[in-house]
């Protein structure tokens, strides 16, 4: 029986008159890597966002690891385990991506000149180390932003379209890293378009729709489902999976 | 004045020749000569190869350092990007890069600003709602609270107003739902049917391999990959190693 | 005891306050907010329309208000001129180049009050008039000052003026494009100088002719501007950035906040009241008064 | 003079700015040169050494929370004002001596920084400028009302022998008060690089200025952060502005909570570079300087004025990156023809 | 330190620390006025006679600011490098208390032809002195006088800006009136740049018989301008400091016409007269030559303040430069000075409230009448008459 490390329930977010997330009840198992699809605006950065304190939810609550989480602030959620990533790389323009990894806040007893040298070795962006990380093409972002959430070393990542704009020989090498990872029992969401590469990697997928949580199960129940087919992939009455 | 309502007949080539670029100091494109080729021309490449800015010397927005930009018999290195505008040449930025506090309604009227004849404004707005009947509701309604796949044919369309012939898209399907792909692709198919030129900057390599007249892959500055898409199977290391395929 | 009549007479002086605050608020709130250009020289505009007004209504049979057109033309001009050199360090691959806007703007302020100062002395000159003088008594109400009621209904057109250019006219349309994206609007064909530089040439334009207003209810001295600048920026906040009819509002309520201050709470405390004031309602209502500003 | 020799003292120099401990011997150089240069100085060019000194200190301070933590405050110059008035009040009114005044200032201000900072930290960008610009006005005008700072008379401080709290220094000359400013501006320079340049904690505060979100969700507490830097430095202002109050005896509100002294500070650590050690150092000189010697030397004429403002707006234009880019040498020829090209496409506007 | 003589010994060589930007340049302009006059005269006649031989003036300048920082560097300097014999006051009474005390500490002396507050006596600087009395003497004396125009006003409303040399004057209007039995409705003081409507509709509703504002040019010009716009019409205002100087005029135009304000000195008043520039017309001649322009007591004041220095010189005897002993025997000699001039006589209070001010020169009652010309109303014996209740 595996274990439930972080759980959702009846989680709701409004902006004004819009339900961007709508009574949403979820919960990811520990180990698990979990894709989160829906169509543009149906509420996937929105919940993301309730889940790391960036927004405070209106209704509903968060629990990782036994502990409500609910309404803290970001950077305490961020301690106690649930890292990101941002859907828009978000690196730390006038510092070198070296300085980007060390002002992480990492748990105390680390080394962090070490652990940051072994992280960029492990993404292979050692090289541009001392780089100002305003210089990186769009795709090193994108591996910054991954190296910077595993200084943290949180239980659990979010990560918000890992491979959206990256090249396809290099996002199969992102995904790589995540399996690596993973092996080593980090526990993925991850929000992604690509069906191609979601179906390479996540264990189980949530969908959204219109701010609900619709349907969820493995990628071959979820791909086939009419539903999700209709508000998703856009061609129900195609044989196959459109890529 | 060239650009104007001739778009059936066959649009000049559009062609960057030698070209030399880069920002600062940091040299980033290294002697690339491309042209736009009938229908779709493809330019795929790794993430900072130097595709967008490749792409922003032929729109004026970066400035060339060397080689030269024709268009038909037109020279337009280094002209200014509203001149090119001028000649027939329209740009869909990465991202679609709608105004998003401006509505619908304004995104298209800024597309077509250049536009000063009243009956062929009103001409090619009704060209394009007709090609993006789903934007007829939304005139009104501020452009950042479109979805990304409304978004992208209002960025479309909006390049559409000016009245080009030759278009340069980067990345369009880029963050769009697979449903949004499609249509978007559908859109830039229908660019083409109406007898317009396009170079496509696209990530996703598979589906716009389907379209694709023509291949230039670009590695780091420098074209690596000039040809049809039969011939490119053919290569089957440059396939694997930049295109992931 | 409070008299009514004085109520009724220091709601009419806030108002007819505001209506100042507002013609010079127009301008700033545009360049601001459609140019995202941080104008410390706002107030020299004041000032150096202030001036021409005094230099130039003696020759022109000693009617300010003659100058006012020809304010409006000479700072578009110097406003059309200006705009290039903004633009050029606002872009480009400066470091902060918002903040390089703010130095240079600064310089520019620095170089025009000491210009006026070096050329004209330090000298208070009146503008005078033949047509604005002395005020209206309305009974029961109080007393309505001409100069100031031409000048608050100045402002209030100009600002339905710039409205209208920015909403219903293409080239408007292009100035909030160009505010969102530049490039992108050079993608679409607009020539971005030309229209940054009529916005800009609008506002000096537009500034400058409130100073003339100005100088026409005060007078006109080289150190005048400075108060102008703070205003300025205190009423663009707190009509909420990027949004323009707001700064009806917000000029409104600081010219009302100063009259009623000075007279039921104590003059010497004027200032202390509304500078507490507005730090004390950005706190509360950080996206200005009406909450419709863009929260940064 | 040949060439040739410039050159190669040019490329010692270089050489030496290039080494990667350049920093330690610059300052210690520089500490030598400053700890012995009023032995070579008359009273007033210490005095001048010394305003150097205070203005260095307080761009530098600024810095720290504009440049730095990104958050421009535009009301800095209320802690320096304020800082004075603490300490004038401390050695006029409880006839304190001067050290125990300039401490009870830094305390105050920190109190009131802390209690500042919790509200309107929470503002960002042009709100937050605007409304500690709104909140230095407003000291000011409070300043000028209360009996306790002397109003709109202003105050004059105790002087002598017995009013400086240190022993051994007699009536407190050019100086007791230039070794005074050097110890807190030479301090204020290591706790800033320390700080900002040399820990982790000046990366999180970078973060948290290029990208707030992102900071937060990397475990950063973004508030906790702001805060210790807006006390930091708003308590450095205090401090100076303490020491300068009883250097020059006489303060007014009109003239230690002016505005002009938090603009001063804005434009040096911006036109020397923001967000850099040598930034505010050099701007601090270069304008101080500028601006005091201008009036100072220019004699019955206000000429200087339009043409510091000039110079300002062309340092501006053709220095991209401040007053560093010049002395990194990045306003060659090529690079102004450039800039004028670049400049004159701008004008393309018919 | 300081009173080096690293510079040419022919010439004597005076400070000048004065503001020509920042708030309070209206009146540094002033006094440069009066010191440039002062020179330019001396200088014709040869200069300053020491045992037979003259010796010419030189002046040197540094732009204060109107800020007490900028003064004190100034100050500094003038000592430091400029080697100065002597220094010439600020404009402004804030960059007189951060200059004095560099004067203390360098014995050197230091005349201001202009600084009036109340503040700078009371701080007993042995090293500075001022020609112009304090505006408690000036303002109280003739606020007095105006109120015993006829008809005897019955009531006042005192306004005034929130400034030290201001509120000193408000307050000794408000003194004034109150030792006359006449009532004072109000007392509202306000920031200088302030929108005066308020104190004028305020005022209008108090319906006081006179006005009287204590403040700088700027501020008179705004609140007359405003009481034009509201149709306050009191019989009179009173207005200190400024009623006759081309700014106030300017800034006013006609409206300027009818004003009370307070001086100590005119072109048309009659004082023992003597050294330098004989009378007071004389005085006057010799500015509207120069500067083409009519000089008010500021500028009157400095240049007696350079006249202190020229018949101190004369007393000590001591070519140029002066060595530090010889400037300390100068501040004793200043002390004890009593001297005739154009513009009254001149000497220093010993001891009191006032130390080191000149107080002996009486102040009078103007007011601007016909194209803006002053004149004395009131008792003395030089008075014309009044127009009074204004525009009645
Ligand atoms: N801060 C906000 N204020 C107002 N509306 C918001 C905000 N954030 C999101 N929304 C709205 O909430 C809805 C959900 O947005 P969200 O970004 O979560 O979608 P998404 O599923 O991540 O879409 P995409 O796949 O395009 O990234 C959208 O309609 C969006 O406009
Ligand atoms: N404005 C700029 N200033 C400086 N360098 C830039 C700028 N824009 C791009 N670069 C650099 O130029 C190189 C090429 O960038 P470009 O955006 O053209 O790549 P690309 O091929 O479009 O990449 P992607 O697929 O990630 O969009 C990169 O190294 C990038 O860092
Ligand atoms: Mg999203
Ligand atoms: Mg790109």
């Amino acid at each position: 029986m595996s274990e439930t490390l972080l759980q959702t329930d009846g989680l709701t977010k409004t902006f004004g008159a819009l339900t961007a997330n709508d009574d949403i009840t979820l919960s990811v198992d520990r180990g698990e890597i979990r894709g989160i699809i829906g169509p543009n605006g149906s509420g996937k950065t929105t919940f993301f966002n309730s889940l790391t304190g960036f927004y405070t939810p209106d209704g509903g609550t968060i629990t990782f690891e036994g502990t409500d989480i609910t309404g803290w602030e970001p950077h305490k959620i961020a301690r106690q385990g649930v890292g990101r990533t941002f859907q828009i790389a978000a690196p730390f323009e006038n510092m070198t991506v070296r300085q980007n990894m060390l002002a992480v806040q990492t748990p105390k007893d680390v080394d962090e000149h070490e652990r940051a040298q072994e992280i960029l070795e492990f993404l292979e962006i050692d090289h541009i180390a001392d780089d100002d990380a305003s210089g990186m093409s769009g795709g090193q972002k994108k591996l910054l932003g991954l190296g910077r959430v595993l200084m943290l070393d949180p239980a659990c990542i979010l990560l918000d379209e890992p491979t959206a704009g990256v090249n396809p020989a290099l996002a199969d090498r992102i995904l790589d890293h995540l399996r690596e990872l993973n092996d080593q029992g980090t526990t993925f969401m991850i929000i992604e378009h690509d069906m191609d590469v979601l179906k390479q990697i996540v264990d189980t997928v949530s969908v959204l729709d219109q701010g609900k949580h619709i349907v969820q199960g493995t990628f071959d129940e979820v791909s086939t489902d009419d539903r999700v087919r209709e508000a998703y992939l856009g061609s129900a009455d195609d044989e196959e999976v459109p890529i | 004045m060239s650009g104007q309502q001739q778009t059936r007949s066959d649009p000049p080539v559009l062609r960057a020749e030698g070209i030399v670029t880069g920002y600062g100091d940091h040299e980033v494109i290294h002697d690339v000569t491309i042209q736009s080729h009938e229908g779709i021309t493809c330019l795929f490449g790794p993430n900072g190869s130097g595709k967008s800015t490749l792409l922003k010397t032929l729109n004026g927005i970066v400035p060339i350092w060397d080689g030269t930009i024709t268009y038909g018999d037109v020279d337009l290195s280094n002209a200014k990007p509203d001149e090119i505008v001028k000649e027939g040449i329209a740009t869909v930025p990465q991202g679609g890069g709608v105004f998003g506090t401006l509505t619908v309604e304004e995104n298209l009227r800024v597309g077509g600003f250049t536009v000063s004849d009243q009956d062929a404004y009103a001409r090619r707005r009704e060209e394009v709602l007709d090609a993006f009947p789903a934007l007829e509701d939304k005139l009104g309604d501020r452009a950042d609270s479109l979805s990304g796949g409304q978004q992208m044919m209002v960025s479309l369309g909006r390049a559409m107003m000016t009245g080009a012939d030759t278009f340069l898209l980067d990345e369009p399907s880029a963050g769009l739902s697979p449903a949004l792909v499609e249509d978007a692709f559908e859109l830039v198919e229908r660019l083409v049917d109406r007898g317009a030129r396009v170079i496509l900057i696209e990530q996703n390599v598979k589906a716009a391999l389907r379209l694709a007249d023509h291949v230039n892959i670009l590695v780091a500055g420098e074209l690596a990959f000039d040809g049809s898409p039969d011939e490119l199977s053919d290569e089957s290391e440059l396939m694997e190693v930049y295109l992931g395929l | 005891m409070v008299s009514t009549d004085l109520l009724a007479q220091s709601i009419v002086n806030g108002l007819l306050l505001g209506g100042i605050y507002v013609t010079v608020g127009v301008g700033f709130a545009l360049v601001f907010g459609v140019l995202e250009i941080i104008d410390f020289a706002v107030g020299e505009y004041v000032m150096l329309g202030a001036f021409m007004g005094a230099i130039v209504a003696p020759m022109v049979g000693g009617e300010g208000l003659l100058v006012v057109p020809l304010a409006f033309i000479a700072f578009f001009l110097v406003g059309m001129v200006i705009q290039p050199f903004l633009h050029h360090v606002t872009t480009g691959d400066r470091p902060m180049p918002l903040l390089m806007g703010l130095v240079f703007t600064f310089g520019l302020a620095i170089f025009m009050r000491g210009s006026v100062l070096t050329i004209f002395g330090p000298n208070t000159r009146a503008v005078p008039t033949k047509t604005l003088e002395g005020g209206i008594d309305v009974t029961g109400i109080g007393t309505f000052p001409e100069v100031r009621v031409v000048t608050a209904v100045v402002g209030v057109l100009a600002l339905v003026g710039f409205m209208y250019y920015l909403y219903r006219t293409t080239g408007g349309t292009a100035i909030r494009a160009i505010a969102e994206d530049r490039d992108i609007a050079r993608l679409m064909g607009v020539n971005i100088n030309r229209y940054q530089s009529i916005a800009y040439g609008v506002y000096a334009g537009l500034t400058a002719t409130g100073g003339v207003f100005i100088g026409l209810i005060y007078s006109a001295g080289p150190g005048m501007g400075l108060q102008y600048t703070a205003f300025a920026f205190f009423m663009i906040v707190l009509a909420g950035l990027g949004y323009l009819p707001g700064i009806i509002v917000s000029g409104l309520v600081l010219g009302l906040a100063q009259s009623l201050t000075a007279i039921y709470i104590g003059g010497d405390l004027v200032f202390f009241v509304l500078f507490g004031m507005i730090y004390l309602l950005l706190l509360v209502r950080p996206e200005g008064l009406l909450g419709k500003g863009e929260v940064a | 003079m040949g060439a040739e020799n410039d050159l190669t003292v040019r490329d010692r120099l270089q050489g030496l700015l290039d080494r990667d401990d350049s920093h330690l011997w610059l300052f210690g150089i520089g500490t030598v040169v400053l700890a012995l240069l009023p032995l070579a100085l008359n009273t007033f060019w210490t005095r001048i050494a010394l305003g150097v000194l205070l203005w260095v200190g307080l761009a530098q301070s600024w810095n720290m929370i504009g440049g730095y933590a990104g958050y421009l405050d535009f009301g800095h110059g209320a802690y320096f004002g304020v800082g004075a008035f603490v300490t004038g009040i401390a050695m006029a009114e409880l006839e304190l001596p001067f050290i125990a005044g300039l401490v009870i200032a830094g305390a105050f201000c920190a109190v009131l920084a802390y209690a500042v900072g919790v509200p309107t930290l929470r503002l960002s960008g042009a709100y937050f400028a605007i409304a500690t610009w709104a909140f230095a006005e407003a000291m000011k005008e409070l300043a000028l009302i209360v009996e306790i700072t002397g109003g709109t008379y202003g105050m004059t401080i105790p002087t002598g022998a017995d009013s400086s709290g240190i022993p051994f220094v007699g009536w407190p000359d050019e100086m007791f008060f230039y070794y005074l400013m050097m110890a807190l501006t030479l301090g204020t320079i290591v706790l800033a690089y320390w700080l900002f340049e040399h820990s982790e904690f000046g990366f999180r505060v970078k973060a948290i200025r290029d990208h707030e979100d992102a900071a937060q969700s990397l475990g950063i507490n973004a508030t906790k952060i702001k805060r210790r830097v807006y006390v930091l430095s708003c308590v450095i202002a205090a401090l100076f502005g303490g020491a300068n109050a009883y250097y020059i005896t006489f303060i007014h509100p009109n003239d230690v909570l002016a505005p002009i002294i938090t603009d001063q500070m804005i434009i040096m650590a911006l036109l020397g570079g923001l967000g850099t050690i040598g930034g505010p150092i050099i701007g601090g000189v270069l304008i101080f300087l500028l601006n005091r010697m201008s009036s100072l030397f220019l004699g019955s004429t206000t000429l200087y004025l339009p043409l510091i403002g000039l110079l300002i707006m062309v340092i501006v234009l053709f220095a991209p990156s401040g007053v560093v880019g010049i002395l990194r040498g990045e306003v060659g020829r090529e690079d102004v023809k450039r800039n004028l090209r670049e400049l004159g496409e701008k004008f393309n506007i018919l | 330190m300081g009173g080096g003589s690293d510079r040419g010994g022919d010439k004597f060589k005076f400070g000048v620390v004065t503001s020509l930007s920042g708030d309070l340049r209206f009146g540094g302009e002033v006094t440069r006025r009066g010191y440039d006059l002062w020179k330019k005269t001396v200088n014709e006649n040869g200069g300053i006679e020491i045992d037979g031989s003259k010796y010419e003036v030189e002046l040197s300048y540094a732009d204060a600011k109107s800020d007490p920082s900028t003064g004190a560097d100034a100050a500094s300097n003038m000592i430091s490098n400029e080697s100065v014999d002597a220094v010439l006051g600020p404009y402004s009474s804030n960059v007189t208390l951060a200059v004095s005390p560099i004067m203390e500490k360098n014995q050197t002396p230091h005349i201001t032809g202009s600084a009036e507050s109340p503040r700078i006596w009371e701080e007993q600087y042995k090293h500075t002195f001022g020609t112009v009395p304090t505006v408690t003497l000036i303002a109280r004396q003739a606020a007095e006088e105006i109120l015993s125009l006829d008809p005897a006003a019955e009531s006042v409303y005192v306004s005034g800006v929130n400034g030290p040399f201001s509120k000193a004057t408000a307050s000794a209007m408000r003194n004034a009136a109150q030792n006359k039995d006449v009532e004072v409705l109000a007392y509202d003081l306000n920031p200088s740049d302030t929108d005066w409507t308020s104190v004028v509709s305020s005022a209008k509703d108090a319906d006081p018989d006179l006005h009287f504002h204590g403040g700088h040019i700027g501020s008179h010009v705004s609140l007359l301008k405003a009481a034009d716009q509201l149709n306050y019409d009191p019989n009179g205002f009173f207005c200190h400091y400024g009623v006759n100087t081309s700014s106030f005029k300017d800034g006013l135009g006609a409206n300027a016409a009818g004003t009370f304000g307070a001086t100590v000195w005119l072109p048309g008043v009659e004082r023992t007269g003597g050294k330098l520039f004989g009378s007071a017309a004389d005085y006057a001649e010799a500015s509207q030559a120069e500067f083409g322009e009519a000089p008010d007591y500021t500028q009157a004041g400095s240049s007696a303040a350079g006249i202190v220095y020229q018949q101190a010189l004369e007393e000590l005897g001591a070519a140029p430069p002066l060595s530090d002993s010889q400037k300390s025997k100068l501040v004793s000699i200043i002390e004890d000075i009593e001297v005739k001039t154009f513009y009254g006589d001149v000497s220093f209070d010993k001891e009191g409230d006032f130390y080191h001010n000149n107080t002996s020169t009486s102040p009078l009652p103007i007011q601007l009448q016909d194209e803006n010309e002053a004149v004395v109303v009131g008792s003395s014996a030089s008075a014309s008459e009044a127009d009074y209740p204004v525009g009645k």
